[in-house]
């Protein structure tokens, strides 16, 4: 493998973690912030790519649908924690799993009723399209570039918000004791619900910006919920550091994973085997970089005990 | 009517009732100690007061206004500070996140918490969670000073502080009284303390007022009867 | 003989909901259709849903065998499904048609006389991408598909025909969404094509990354990747590219054309490969039910055997293990108005069945 | 004099630039109350943890019964018989009252592996609770659920599962705290005569208490032991009056 | 108590009397259905074990599931293959014997959750779900991507496995085998759930700290609890392969472990008949509203969000009112 190959293949991980953060971004908020998992966080995911496709085919506007995307899954998240989420907050974290589990069918189902099995189709728009050269003779696609531009603008911005504003310090407050901070006079509900929103909106941007260049379909939001997930309990919960570091370790890994291990296996054993050991490792690399985390860390990189 | 007026008030956690019956009244300026053996009821009031705990009877009002109907966070806005049982501290926060996320405009700021106990503003930035005993009580009164309360509510405020810091503090509860004109509920267990700052004195027993007037009318025998000393 | 006219219990079980709901969904509406157009009273359907998930299909296979006493069973769309299921049903005594999916191990060693494939051999439509591959003169591929049975099939059967070198071998994961790693090993190869077996959402997020990424080598796959269903989510991407499949809607013969008439007319959509495959199925065992009982199974499955019933593929005929001998084509995507759709450019392979015959012996 | 108990030598543990416990040594020895008494945050808690083998010390050596056991976990020191009170409740919330004090005595009778006889029904153990619960005056709650007790009564089921334990030495940290008047006079009475069964390690800022009891007083400020000695000779010592007990307390 | 026996006593004699009445109906289908019901909620049991007394959120119980169903699949297919599974260094055979074929997935179960928990212990709370859940993710990548045992296609058996002196083909002689075995586990569950680990591993979930001053070590009453939960997962997926006479990967994936766990909160967490409540309603929504629609997980959403929001505490939780700790 060349020099500049291998530069291209950890750019392309470090891309691919950019892209997990904005997935990931909106899960930390409210999964680490507010203490409650959400697994319905893939279906904010997939209701954002659907309105931008929907938006998208109607009006032909890449931004308007970007913001279609943001604004219906904001929608959406806030109607779910008012009325379901809300009751849910001094439950068990198990009450939360299987109501949002509940949504999850709610929302996969509802959508395939609305919008029909076929997946949908959404692109990116033409000022977008098509590779620039980076230094270095790399051709790389001018998108992903905007990809990382917005991921990390994202992480800078919600990293301030949590760690700076009152906002911020009060919901993580809330987080620990929700009585307190309310015989505080602090309206947590209200917060809670913007939060949530916020939280929300980001996984529908996120759904937008990424399906453009994936597919926009039912069911596409759960893989990346498990990602996500993995992704923050790497980096600590509630850390948006974390979270942007465990995105781009897990990205790292999966990719070179995949681009390296088979090389490495073929060195000692027949490349048609390597090839198969290779990549069965590869699918399993960020699982076995998640238990290693843990392992050495219980709280993950950044998470506190 | 008072400036604080509890009447009446019955309260129950699910099917067990704990408050049958407590009437407490205070006035502006006024320190009300709130008396009793453990388990009998002190704190519960507390919390209806501040609507963590909703009664089913009878009748709490502050300044006039009912509070009965508000939810918590309204309740504390018209002017409630408390400071818990257990002190209850953001664990997660640093000092200084505690005290900016209670923080309402007013006199009390940053500034003077740290005047009032210099032993915080040493430990600003560290996490509340890893603080002593002592220095989360401490911290529990700053925070509940910083939302600038018309009432404060001191549920055993000075629970494991070193003696020193205790008279310090009731020194602070006697400023607070003279020159902001806070009206103070105090629980605390020792009697020789409540004596030196409080002016009236309400005692519960099994969940109801059984003793109220004012901090001088406590004798000896009313202590014996009643506190077991 | 005295069997004719006899009722016909048909149990299908196939996606009806969740990720896939869609290739289930126009096996069922193709099936139905024939069975409608037939009008044949003696045809009787019950449909379920298995939700993908290998151990429902067997529970609800059970239950057609056990409680719904159905005499022949189809619908099944993935692999590992069919073989949960088939083995089962046969064994049981019942008929299976497939309509979609073809296992080597279902072709091979365990074929059995009670199963019929109506689709195709998992490896036929690879093989088709290979013979193409050497008639348009690409010597050096580059070949990609995700690390499980049936990807391994594709790049076997690929292989089996294709005879240039290969430029890369690559076995992604299963459900993958981003390529890029991918896509930079293929600039880097130095290959003269890229052929890929990626079903399903991992296919429209590859061919959208490959169109955005600069690298113009020709592509090759299967049709699954661009059929009706699928198309208009991956939009301009797949403008010009190249797949092999056994159906296409302008296969000119009369059969054909009142299918796609019908098919639009019922449901206002194209047909899908998947419901020419469903209609099909309903019609070769429309045409046994006019030749036979289904309760005299032999004379049933001769009358299966047969395959004698109007294909809108054209050529059609049941090879020794009782899978199709039937012609290959070569599509491209071309846009007809608004849609996207594909036209056949010609033949790849004719009259070809599959490599596992020869080891199926009832 | 008698062999101490619990021998702890040159102790030193800092968090950051902050010596949270800066050389420290202490005895106890057998039927003594030994009072460890400080302003808030010189470092006290911090000392029992070390002790109780909750936090590893950075240097020094702690000896229990003559034997180091420095290197040993808090499963191996309470197995060793150090029994210990925290300073927040520390107690099984969904538990009744009778079933933390079953789960005390359950430790002491070693007897956790066993996999199908009703522990309610065992008799010793529920002995041994009951009569723990009825030394500190819980016996009429027992069948009450922790999360339900009022603040001092979970301070005081927090002494009586340390009595389940019968421990042969006690760490408490603030007994008293959160008990009313009349209950820290009924626990001062208590541990009074405790020290016969067992000596006691005794952080506590309720100078009555403390003076009532300690047989010996040693004062921590900034991590550092700077006095130790009889009740009379720390009331008269005029740097911890300055540091710790304030001007009423020395009148 | 009493009204929570009643329930637990009407849950469990529903299991028998749907079977039996499916029996006199000629309906075996039902039956099998009743099989299914009675086998999830063994794998339940296994769970809430671990969830219910330890605190132990275990998003990797598939993984047990799996390899009990893989137990079953490998044995069976080298007998019916007459194949050896191993031949050097010491000669092991394949075998359609259900009880050889039960110990086998117990201890292999039991091994597995051994080594998972060891490693997966030393984390906790949303930590603990999420490296069990990776565990259980690596299992399922490799049984994909093996070749030996049908990778994502999994294995056919052909014909049932054999009980001694029972027809297993039978479906009310199967179903009577896996309520036998529910109720002998029940039942032990029950017992350990009143002794004196019980005691010890419910105080080591609501506060480690506590368990460890009384001289008990939360790791190892959470790893003997880990380890039992494992067994008794992988026992119920050597029944569910059976039952479905075959296996493959899905058994190992995410999803079933989230159904699994599902069934657990459905009934109630900590309830011992939780799980058979939960797998019930689960089966039976599943099979009455999949008839009704394509869509009819909009529905059992909706259902489930109902039960969440207004049956506190599961459905036993919801029916028998707020338990008193067992006294
Ligand atoms: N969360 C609760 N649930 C149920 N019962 C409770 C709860 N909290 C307190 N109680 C009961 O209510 C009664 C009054 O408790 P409260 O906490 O008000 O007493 P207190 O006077 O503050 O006692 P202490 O001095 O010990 O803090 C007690 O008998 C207690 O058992
Ligand atoms: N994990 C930690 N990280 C940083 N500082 C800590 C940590 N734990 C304790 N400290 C600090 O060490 C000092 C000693 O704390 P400790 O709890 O031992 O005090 P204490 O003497 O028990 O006080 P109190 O009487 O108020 O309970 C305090 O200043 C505290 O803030
Ligand atoms: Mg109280
Ligand atoms: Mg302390």
């Amino acid at each position: 493998m060349t020099t500049i190959l291998l530069i291209e293949q950890v750019l392309n991980g470090l891309q691919f973690g950019v892209m997990l953060f904005l997935m990931a971004a909106g899960l930390t908020l409210i999964f680490g912030v507010m203490g409650l998992i959400n697994l319905a966080h893939g279906s904010l995911y997939m209701v954002g790519a659907f309105a931008a496709a929907a938006v998208a085919g109607a009006t032909g506007s890449f931004i308007l649908a970007l913001i279609a995307s943001l604004v219906a899954a904001a929608a959406a998240g806030a109607i779910v924690e008012l009325v379901v989420i809300r009751r849910l907050y001094d439950r068990d974290h198990l009450d939360q799993v299987l109501a949002t589990f509940a949504l999850i069918l709610i929302f996969s189902e509802g959508t395939r009723w609305l919008f029909g099995s076929f997946p949908l189709f959404l692109d990116i728009p033409p000022a977008l399209s098509g590779p620039v050269t980076l230094p270095g003779g790399i051709e790389y696609p001018l998108y992903r570039l905007v990809i990382i531009g917005v991921g990390l603008f994202i992480a800078l911005g919600l990293f301030q918000l949590i760690a700076r504003t009152r906002i911020g310090i009060r919901i993580r407050a809330g987080e620990s004791d929700r009585e307190m901070i309310a015989a505080l006079g602090v309206d947590i509900s209200k917060l809670y619900t913007l939060v949530f929103a916020l939280g929300a909106g980001l996984a529908g941007l996120a759904g937008a910006l990424v399906g453009a260049i994936q597919s926009v379909q039912v069911g596409m939001g759960e893989p990346v919920l498990i990602l996500a997930f993995v992704v923050i309990v790497i980096g600590g919960i509630g850390s948006i550091r974390g979270a942007l570091v465990g995105a781009l370790l897990v990205g790292l890994t999966d990719t070179l994973g995949g681009v390296l291990l088979p090389g490495v296996f073929a060195t000692f054993m027949e490349p048609s085997a390597a090839t198969a050991v290779g990549s069965s490792l590869a699918s399993m690399s960020i699982y076995i970089l998640m238990a290693a985390v843990l392992l050495f860390k219980p709280t993950g990189l950044y998470g506190s005990a | 009517m008072s400036f604080l007026d509890v009447e009446g008030i019955t309260a129950s956690y699910g099917p067990s009732q704990a408050l049958f019956g407590v009437d407490l009244a205070l006035e502006e300026g006024e320190v009300c100690a709130l008396m009793g053996r453990n388990g009998m009821g002190k704190t519960s009031t507390i919390r209806v007061i501040c609507r963590l705990l909703k009664h089913s009877g009878g009748s709490v009002s502050l300044g006039g206004q009912d509070l009965g109907a508000l939810p918590p966070h309204k309740a504390a806005r018209a002017g409630l500070g408390l400071v818990p049982e257990g002190r209850r501290c953001f664990p997660n926060l640093t000092v200084r996140e505690n005290l900016i996320a209670a923080a309402r405009p007013g006199e009390w700021d940053i500034a003077r918490i740290a005047e009032l106990f210099p032993r915080l503003q040493e430990r600003r930035d560290q996490m509340a969670a890893s603080l002593s005993g002592g220095e989360q009580q401490m911290l529990a009164i700053g925070r509940a000073l910083m939302t600038n309360p018309r009432l404060l509510l001191l549920d055993e405020a000075t629970e494991g502080l070193a003696p020193v810091v205790r008279q310090e503090i009731w020194a602070a509860v006697r400023r607070l009284k003279s020159e902001t004109g806070m009206a103070i509920v105090v629980v605390d267990k020792s009697l020789a303390e409540l004596r030196g700052i409080a002016d009236r004195a309400v005692i519960l027993e099994r969940g109801s007022t059984v003793w109220s007037g004012a901090m001088s009318g406590v004798t000896a025998a009313v202590a014996d009867q009643y506190l077991g000393v | 003989a005295d069997g004719h006219g006899a009722k016909v219990k048909v149990g299908m079980i196939t996606t009806l909901s969740g990720g896939g709901a869609g290739l289930g969904i126009d096996v069922r509406d193709g099936f139905m259709l024939a069975a409608k157009m037939a009008g044949n009273d003696n045809l009787e359907v019950v449909i379920e849903d298995d939700q993908r998930k290998p151990e429902i299909a067997v529970q609800l296979a059970d239950k057609m065998i056990q409680s719904e006493k159905v005499d022949v069973m189809t619908g099944i769309i993935w692999s590992n499904l069919a073989m949960a299921v088939v083995p089962a049903a046969t064994a049981q005594g019942r008929f299976y048609l497939s309509p979609n999916a073809g296992p080597s191990a279902l072709a091979g060693k365990g074929c059995h006389p009670l199963y019929f494939n109506v689709a195709w051999q998992n490896d036929n439509l690879h093989e088709a991408a290979g013979a193409y591959a050497n008639d348009a003169g690409y010597a050096n591929s580059f070949i990609l598909a995700p690390n499980y049975p049936a990807g391994q099939d594709a790049l076997t059967g690929y292989k089996r025909m294709y005879e240039g070198e290969l430029a890369g071998e690559i076995y992604t994961k299963l459900g993958q969404t981003d390529y890029a790693a991918e896509i930079a090993q293929i600039r880097a190869s130095g290959a003269d094509s890229v052929f890929f077996f990626l079903p399903g959402g991992m296919g429209i997020s590859f061919l959208k990354q490959y169109a955005g990424s600069g690298v113009d080598l020709p592509v090759i796959g299967p049709a699954f990747s661009f059929d009706q269903g699928i198309l208009q989510a991956v939009g301009e991407a797949a403008l010009g590219v190249k797949n092999t499949s056994q159906w296409n809607k302008d296969i000119d013969n009369a059969a054909n054309k009142a299918f796609v008439e019908a098919f639009q007319a019922e449901y206002g959509r194209l047909p899908s490969l998947y419901a020419s495959q469903g209609y099909d199925t309903a019609n070769l065992l429309l045409s046994a039910m006019g030749k036979a009982s289904v309760t005299d199974p032999d004379a049933f499955r001769a009358a299966l055997a047969e395959a004698d019933f109007a294909s809108v593929r054209g050529n059609f005929r049941f090879g020794s293990n009782q899978h199709p001998i039937q012609d290959f084509y070569v599509r491209e995507v071309i846009k007809e108005g608004d849609v996207f759709t594909n036209k056949i450019i010609g033949a790849s392979l004719t009259d070809h069945g599959d490599a596992y015959a020869a080891e199926c012996s009832y | 004099m008698t062999e101490p108990l619990l021998r702890i030598e040159g102790l030193r543990k800092s968090f950051g630039a902050l010596v949270a416990t800066d050389d420290v040594s202490l005895t106890v020895r057998p039927g003594e109350i030994h009072a460890l008494i400080g302003p808030n945050g010189a470092g006290k808690s911090t000392l029992i943890k070390q002790i109780a083998g909750g936090l590893p010390p950075d240097a020094g050596r702690i000896f229990f019964d003559g034997q180091d056991i420095t290197g040993l976990g808090t499963v191996a020191r309470a197995r060793a018989g150090l029994g210990r009170t925290f300073q927040i409740s520390s107690l099984a919330m969904e538990y009744t009252v009778l079933q933390n004090a079953m789960l005390g005595a359950l430790g002491r009778a070693g007897s956790v592996w066993r996999f199908f006889r009703p522990v309610m029904q065992d008799t010793g153990l529920r002995e041994a609770a009951m009569s723990a619960l009825e030394r500190v005056g819980l016996e009429e709650h027992a069948a009450q659920r922790t999360a339900d007790l009022s603040h001092g009564q979970r301070r005081q089921l927090e002494v009586a599962v340390a009595l389940t334990l019968q421990p042969r030495a006690f760490l408490m940290d603030e007994p008293m705290a959160g008990l009313g008047a009349d209950g820290s006079q009924r626990l001062t009475g208590f541990l009074d005569g405790l020290r016969h069964e067992a000596p006691i390690l005794l952080v506590e800022h309720d100078m009555d208490a403390v003076f009532a009891l300690a047989d010996r007083i040693s004062v921590l400020v900034y991590g550092r032991i700077i006095a130790t000695g009889t009740a009379a000779e720390i009331r008269a010592n005029a740097d911890v009056r300055e540091a710790y007990l304030g001007a009423e307390e020395a009148g | 108590m009493t009204r929570g026996f009643l329930i637990n006593l009407v849950l469990f004699a529903m299991l028998p009397v749907t079977a039996l009445t499916a029996l006199m109906l000629d309906e075996p289908f039902i039956i099998t259905l009743t099989t299914k019901v009675a086998i999830l909620a063994l794998a339940g049991v296994g769970l809430n074990i671990a969830l219910g007394l330890g605190g132990l959120v275990s998003l990797g119980h598939a993984a047990f599931f799996g390899i009990g169903g893989y137990a079953m699949g490998i044995l069976a297919h080298h007998a019916q293959t007459f194949t050896p599974i191993l031949e050097n260094p010491l000669l092991i055979e394949g075998t359609k014997s259900m009880p050889v074929i039960w110990l086998v997935a117990v201890l292999t179960g039991a091994l597995a959750a051994l080594a998972i928990g060891a490693l997966s212990l030393r984390t906790s709370g949303v930590y603990f779900i999420m490296i069990t859940l990776a565990f259980g993710q690596m299992l399922y990548y490799f049984a994909i991507s093996w070749p030996a045992y049908g990778g994502e296609d999994g294995l056919s058996i052909y014909v049932r496995n054999g009980f001694p002196g029972l027809n297993t083909l039978d479906p009310i002689q199967f179903f009577a085998i896996t309520f036998v075995v529910l109720a002998l586990v029940l039942g032990g569950a029950g017992r350990f759930a009143a002794s004196p680990f019980g005691l010890a591993l419910s105080a080591a979930r609501q506060n480690p700290e506590r368990v460890e001053t009384v001289g008990l070590s939360p790791y190892r009453l959470r790893l003997l609890a880990f380890v039992i939960s494992g067994a008794v997962t992988a026992l119920a997926g050597a029944l569910f392969a059976d039952l479905n006479r075959f296996v493959s990967p899905t058994m190992l994936s995410w999803h079933m472990s989230g159904e699994i766990m599902i069934f657990v909160i459905l009934g109630g967490v900590g309830r011992l008949f939780g799980p058979v409540a939960g797998a019930a309603l689960f089966i039976l929504l599943e099979h009455i509203l999949g008839g009704l629609s394509d869509f009819w997980h909009v529905y059992l959403g909706l259902l489930l969000l109902l039960v969440v929001l207004f049956a506190r505490g599961g459905m036993i939780g919801a029916l028998a009112g707020r338990q008193v700790a067992h006294d």
